[in-house]
């Protein structure tokens, strides 16, 4: 099998994602218009809410081919959930570290134990469970059986910890929800291309992934199986 | 006629190393097959398979033109399986051991049948003991007793005589011959090689992760010989 | 019927040895007992953490609790025997579910005098209410339990993996119960917190439907 | 010398799985976010109930632990092995015991920052009072769950009898290192507090001398 | 000559209901002992009493003269023990299970000689795997692994040939008499009485809690017999 990137179309992709990556940058930095009170801690947000909206896209990819994966026994489904995750929770990572980036001038401290920072962490946390399990959860035959059945369960317990945000006593919300709709056009616009950069950011990283995991099956299958941990 | 029951093609892994490569092989009803093969050939493995504990990677089974490995559940009812370990709650009582192993099959309980195969296999009187504390050759004479209560038609045994006396391989050969004329299929693994024959009407040779051999009415010594052959 | 079996092998198992209850009773009981000593600097304080105190008691025990009741079906392959019978797993992870339900809840109601007398909580006031809270969380936690110890504990390193997988998807339930507590304790109407009530509710519905589903596919080896 | 290969031995089985220490990790920060979670409401407060917080963690992993270190003898019958070898079964006692000390003190020493960090506790004040009294309260929990863990653990109604003898005998010195903690938080000098920690040792060193002495009688069935 | 081994009125109960009532025994060294009996009729236990796992209310033994069932521990030093089950951790490794079980009597790694008994045990290139993947015949072939690699003077093994393949018995009846030229003493269960004979010198029949017969050089018919008529 070739390596990714000997693959025309995925030299393509990954042209395209730089390209427009870049211009996410200019623009963001550029175009955007400053929000009075928070200065250029604001611009952050054009990253961060991509980001969450991008790892919710890539924690459904993880469900569906892991139920796919379920059903079918077919270890190809099993390589876009092992990507899916993986990219996923880089992203929600990312979403904790730009959130705090951005909440240390505005709130003027890093962290609050406020319902959608620790809904978010939970769902990192449940994800780290996802990873041990097929880690520790046995020969890769069992394991990834069960990596696929944690996928689904996070998967549909992600809108119940974000509709209980909405629930939440209100006293303890410090996290903004607006509505990206009622934005005006000039951050709304931004935030958009910025949206569309980070979806391509992800499709290309999950593709790489799930490359680079069908060369590791293969390599594993032709040299007669892995070594018994 | 048709076999009662065709294995096709089962593939199983443990790390991506492959264990069963390519496993098919038919029984007919009333047949008693014995699988042998060296120490870790994946005798148990096959075995588990089959009854549905283990998922294999890939191959389908069936029983009367029924397709086994599939969501249902029905395709469980016509078998039983019996396990290197006794498959039984430590905690509880001979009794509520089996009437439990009966109702999970949706069975009556038939105190007078309990009875009657406690008596045979030599556990009298101990029925209302936890398994716990019961030695090993007992552990296996209640299981055998599970197989005698519930109403199947293929069974899967893993080395049941392995840790028997002299007086219950005795009986269990006895029990075989029973069970075939009830027509019952019987698929079982021993090292016992010539308690094995006696009570086989084939052998299956697993090795290399295939069925390498099918041999029909085999003598203890075939075996032995056709074993060394495969080292 | 499946399901009854179950049920009531697991409950006969637990009444034969009383050991998940014992386990889980005792540990309650010492959690109490050190959040005594821990709060009584500030006894006035500890009436806003008594939400918190009682749910984090029982989490630990619920997961003591999971470890036995899985720990039991691996013992002599006894699993195996649920495995190989003609019914539908969605019945075992249901059978599994509902006992522990019950034993979780019998264990709560044994350690509750603990929590009224040691902490001197006016639980008592609002019976119903609280009865409410306890069932409905119970539901909640079991179906998220039984799923999860379902399959950790069938694994290598299980014990360690339960907790792991398991707090992160309990975190909401135990907020909901906590925040509901908090209500009945404050003494606000039901329409004040029926919601976190609806929260777990949803939670169960959802779990006893992935869980009957999902049960089939990680069940076997 | 039998000493050590069994220290070796117990810590080599927590390595070899790999599972140790990440699931340490992410175990104390599950449970820290609970604690956040279950007592944001008044995080102020918080700082009084910290000790408290701190050593009930700490006892379930205690727990886990045990169950986990005398739960690997059992699967194989491999404590046969140590039964049957040439050696003094004190050492069997000593051996399990320390391999458990050092297991309980790293995993809570992983934990240790989420604490700080989480739940704001200065901690990091007082480093080497705090450390002297987390090495003293391990060595008696160590010494009292493996005593307990080892003679129960091998009856078949181990696990109910585990948690019956164990907990009332940890409640003691998990009071002795709240009431310590919580001295150090507040300020207090050596000498206020260093009741706790002689109280600690007397549990250690009368353990530890049972143990060595008992464990002979205990192991046998 | 006096006897290497000397078991004594030993007398063992569970909740009162004698299993042992009064073994008494000797064996010489060398020798290679079969203990045979029905099942449950208290081999297991009384084999793990010898080896110091379980506890005997009364009775004693003793080893070269020295007192068994003492406080101290060097009275196990000339004995090792293979139970039903393999008595490793199945966390570890074969190479980690063996080099424990060294350390714990206090004898030196022997790198040659392991690599020698893998491959005589067919186990070779798996020696770094956990135990926990081995089938219930490696698992056994490794704890006759570790018998061999062990310096001993008697040993006692319980149904050694259970998860054998036919291989396996052969190489442990090799085994066995290798072990008895270096004037070893072996005293071992097993319901494969024919197995059993081959390999022994003298068989003893436990019944109702005593050593109801010792008979010397039998054949396989004579056990059979003579199990028949303790029915
Ligand atoms: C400190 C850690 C933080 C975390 C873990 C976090 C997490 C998240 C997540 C998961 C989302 C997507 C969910 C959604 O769209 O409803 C989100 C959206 C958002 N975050 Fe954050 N956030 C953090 C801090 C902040 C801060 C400090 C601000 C600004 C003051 C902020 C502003 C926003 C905005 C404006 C959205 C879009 C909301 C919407 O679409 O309704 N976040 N955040
Ligand atoms: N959980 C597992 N993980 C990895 N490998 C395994 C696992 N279970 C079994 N194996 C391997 O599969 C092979 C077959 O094992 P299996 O138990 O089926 O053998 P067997 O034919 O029953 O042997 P025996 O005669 O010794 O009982 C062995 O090499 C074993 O090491
Ligand atoms: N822990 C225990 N509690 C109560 N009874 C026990 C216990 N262990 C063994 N027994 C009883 O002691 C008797 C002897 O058991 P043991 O295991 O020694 O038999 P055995 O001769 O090895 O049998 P087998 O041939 O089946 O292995 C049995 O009747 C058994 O029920
Ligand atoms: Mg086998
Ligand atoms: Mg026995």
């Amino acid at each position: 099998m070739k390596s990714f990137h000997a693959i025309r179309k995925n030299q393509v992709l990954l042209g395209i994602t730089l390209t427009v990556a870049l211009v996410n940058l200019w623009i963001i930095y550029q175009v955007a218009p400053v929000v009075v009170e928070q200065e250029m801690a604001q611009k952050i947000f054009y990253y961060h809410v991509p980001l969450a909206w991008n790892t919710f896209l890539a924690y459904l990819v993880v469900a569906i081919t892991g139920g796919a994966y379920l059903v079918t026994n077919d270890p190809k489904w099993d390589t876009w959930s092992l990507a899916g995750a993986e990219v996923g929770t880089l992203f929600a990572l990312l979403i904790l570290i730009t959130g705090p980036i951005w909440a240390t001038p505005i709130w003027g401290k890093s962290w609050s134990w406020e319902p959608r920072l620790t809904t978010t962490l939970v769902l990192f946390l449940i994800f780290l469970g996802y990873f041990m399990i097929r880690e520790f959860g046995g020969p890769y035959e069992r394991s990834s059986r069960y990596a696929a059945a944690v996928g689904i369960i996070a998967v549909i317990d992600i809108p119940l910890i974000l509709t209980a945000v909405t629930w939440w006593a209100p006293e303890v919300q410090s996290h903004p929800q607006m509505e990206m709709g009622s934005q005006p056009a000039s951050i709304l616009n931004v935030f958009l291309f910025s949206l569309f950069s980070f979806i391509l950011i992800l499709v290309y990283m999950i593709l790489y992934r799930r490359h680079v995991g069908e060369l590791t099956y293969r390599r594993l299958t032709q040299q007669g199986g892995a070594n018994h941990v | 006629m048709a076999p009662l029951f065709t294995a096709d093609h089962i593939g199983k892994s443990f790390h991506l190393r492959p264990v069963l490569k390519d496993v098919s092989f038919t029984l007919s009803a009333g047949e008693s097959v014995l699988l042998f093969g060296r120490n870790g050939c994946g005798k148990t493995t096959l075995l588990k398979i089959l009854a549905a504990i283990m998922r294999p990677e890939k191959g389908q089974a069936s029983l009367n033109g029924q397709a086994l490995f599939t969501p249902g559940y029905r395709w469980r009812s016509a078998m039983v399986y019996l396990g290197h370990r006794a498959n039984l709650y430590p905690a509880l009582t001979a009794r509520e051991n089996l009437s439990l192993s009966l109702r999970l099959r949706r069975q009556a309980w038939d105190e007078e049948a309990f009875q009657k195969y406690l008596d045979r296999y030599g556990l009298a009187g101990r029925e209302d003991e936890p398994v716990r504390v019961y030695s090993e050759g007992m552990l296996q004479r209640l299981g055998l007793i599970r197989l005698e209560l519930a109403a199947w038609e293929i069974a899967y045994l893993d080395e049941p005589t392995a840790a028997l006396d002299v007086d219950g391989a005795g009986l269990l050969a006895e029990t075989f011959r029973r069970w075939r004329s009830m027509s019952r299929t019987i698929l079982f693994t021993s090292h016992d090689l010539g308690w094995g024959v006696a009570q086989a009407d084939r052998a299956l040779l697993l090795s290399r992760g295939v069925i390498a051999d099918d041999m029909p009415r085999p003598g203890e010594k075939d075996l032995v010989a056709r074993l060394g052959r495969e080292a | 019927m499946a399901f009854w079996t179950i049920l009531v092998k697991d409950l006969r198992l637990e009444l034969r040895t009383r050991e998940s209850l014992a386990t889980m009773v005792v540990f309650a009981a010492t959690i109490i007992l050190l959040f005594a000593f821990a709060f009584s600097a500030a006894p006035a304080q500890l009436r806003s953490f008594a939400p918190g105190l009682i749910w984090i008691t029982y989490f630990f025990t619920a997961v003591l609790g999971l470890l036995r009741s899985f720990g039991r079906e691996n013992e002599q392959d006894a699993y195996d025997l649920l495995l190989t019978a003609p019914l539908d797993r969605g019945a075992i992870f249901l059978g599994k579910m509902a006992a522990f339900f019950i034993l979780l809840l019998a264990a709560q109601l044994v350690s509750l005098p603990f929590f009224i007398l040691f902490l001197d909580l006016p639980l008592w006031k609002a019976p119903t209410a609280f009865a409410l809270i306890l069932v409905i969380t119970d539901l909640a936690i079991a179906a998220v339990g039984t799923l999860i110890a379902g399959m950790s504990l069938r694994s290598p390193a299980g014990e360690t993996l339960l907790p792991i997988l398991l707090f992160p998807l309990l975190t909401p339930i135990l907020i909901a119960a906590t925040e509901a507590t908090d209500a009945v304790l404050a003494g606000q109407p039901l329409e004040e917190w029926d919601f976190w009530l609806m929260l777990l509710l949803t939670f169960f519905g959802v779990f006893v439907l992935a869980g009957t589903f999902i049960f089939d596919y990680i069940s076997e080896q």
